[in-house]
């Protein structure tokens, strides 16, 4: 089991702030795709991503217990 | 929590506070950066705004920020607070207090503090329009990832 | 004397109360500068610190710098108090707060306070130290006065 | 009637913070070099004056009824 968090407009798009995904591993890359697949509204071409709370790469990957947030472009300050 | 120096808060942010947190007898000078809700941004008037963070995560973007600082500029001392939830016109977004010995490194480290926010820090604004809301990205425009993620300079995460 | 935005004063300064009265609705940004009692100073030990103002040219000379401020950087709003009398390590001697709906602007306008508040304000600083006291003038070493007076720069007293 | 006004340390050589001299007319420069007659261990070379609160030049006049200030190196922040 995968837990992603979704913040600001992909929060809204999807219509909730968390997702969980029966995976057993999968790179960053990977799971992007799957998403779009599943929302195709959202778009996550500019998007971070943090594996358990650190940024992670494209090709870095993620196992089942992870949590990986989507970060949108940050905008605070 | 009134001693922890990097947190993410629901409430009012007070000046005062975070300045006590920096205040050490090696200070000669304390900076900070007060950022509020501003009415007009481009001709567009704002009615309110509301920001949301990732905030186990963007707590330790902040203490990471203070780390950089605290390694570049010796002897300073930081403290960052953010507010999230709904924010009014002038109301207080985000406080950054920096104190050193000298002056000019007050001033510096407090700016690459804010710069730093604005790149690394998991927060996210959506702005209350008089005709429309939106998230702001500010990012998006200013600091496209190469590497889908963000200029992350001279230090290790 | 809440409303004064040129203030010497005898007692604790209050940061916050500074801050509200840079507050505007049009401000994004406000910087403030603490000037504080450093306990070391190149390897002396300070006890404590004793200013003296010449106190209605001082506050002039504030205002001064505020207008020039509010030329330079447009739409900058500017308050300064310094404390005068005894003040211990720690203690606060002067704050500078200034608003700008940009927080370049108010970096710079800040710092630039923070030097001609040592370049033209008549207010003078007794240092005591472990081992005797002494009047600062750190403007005799850094500014030598060509004309017997303080260099001006680009606005007529 | 002129109201001189001493800070700092050339308060404490004068033993007081004022002075007043009874003089019609004089220049910045002629008031300087009276007062270190009177007080040889002053020392006004480095020290602005102030007339009536503005900072004045060296041939500057000042008359019977203003105030004088005598503003040594000034070490405010």
């Amino acid at each position: 089991m995968i837990k992603i968090l979704l913040f600001a407009d992909l929060q809204e798009k999807v219509g909730k702030p968390e997702l969980e995904l029966k995976l057993e591993q999968i790179t960053v890359e990977e799971l992007k795709s799957e998403l779009q697949k599943i929302y195709p509204l959202i778009n996550l071409e500019s998007v971070m991503t943090a594996v358990n709370e650190e940024y992670a790469m494209a090709d870095d990957a993620i196992k089942s217990g992870d949590t990986v947030a989507f970060i949108p472009p940050v905008s605070g300050g | 929590m009134a001693d922890l120096l990097y947190e993410i808060v629901n409430e009012p942010i007070q000046v005062e506070s975070l300045v006590k947190k920096v205040s050490v007898r090696e200070a000669g000078a304390i900076t900070t950066f007060i950022g509020t809700v501003r009415e007009w941004t481009k001709g567009k008037r704002t009615i309110y705004l509301e920001y949301q963070a990732y905030i186990p995560m963007a707590v330790k973007m902040l203490a990471q920020i203070g780390k950089e600082i605290e390694e570049k500029w010796t002897n300073t001392k930081v403290a960052i607070t953010h507010r999230i939830g709904r924010l009014d016109i002038s109301d207080i977004a985000v406080v950054i207090a920096v104190s050193s010995p000298h002056r000019k490194a007050a001033y510096e480290a407090n700016e690459y503090a804010i710069e730093r926010i604005k790149q690394i820090v998991p927060i996210w604004k959506k702005e209350h329009w008089e005709d429309g809301e939106t998230w702001i990205g500010d990012q998006l425009e200013k600091f496209p990832y190469k590497d889908g993620k963000p200029i992350l300079k001279d230090v290790e995460l």
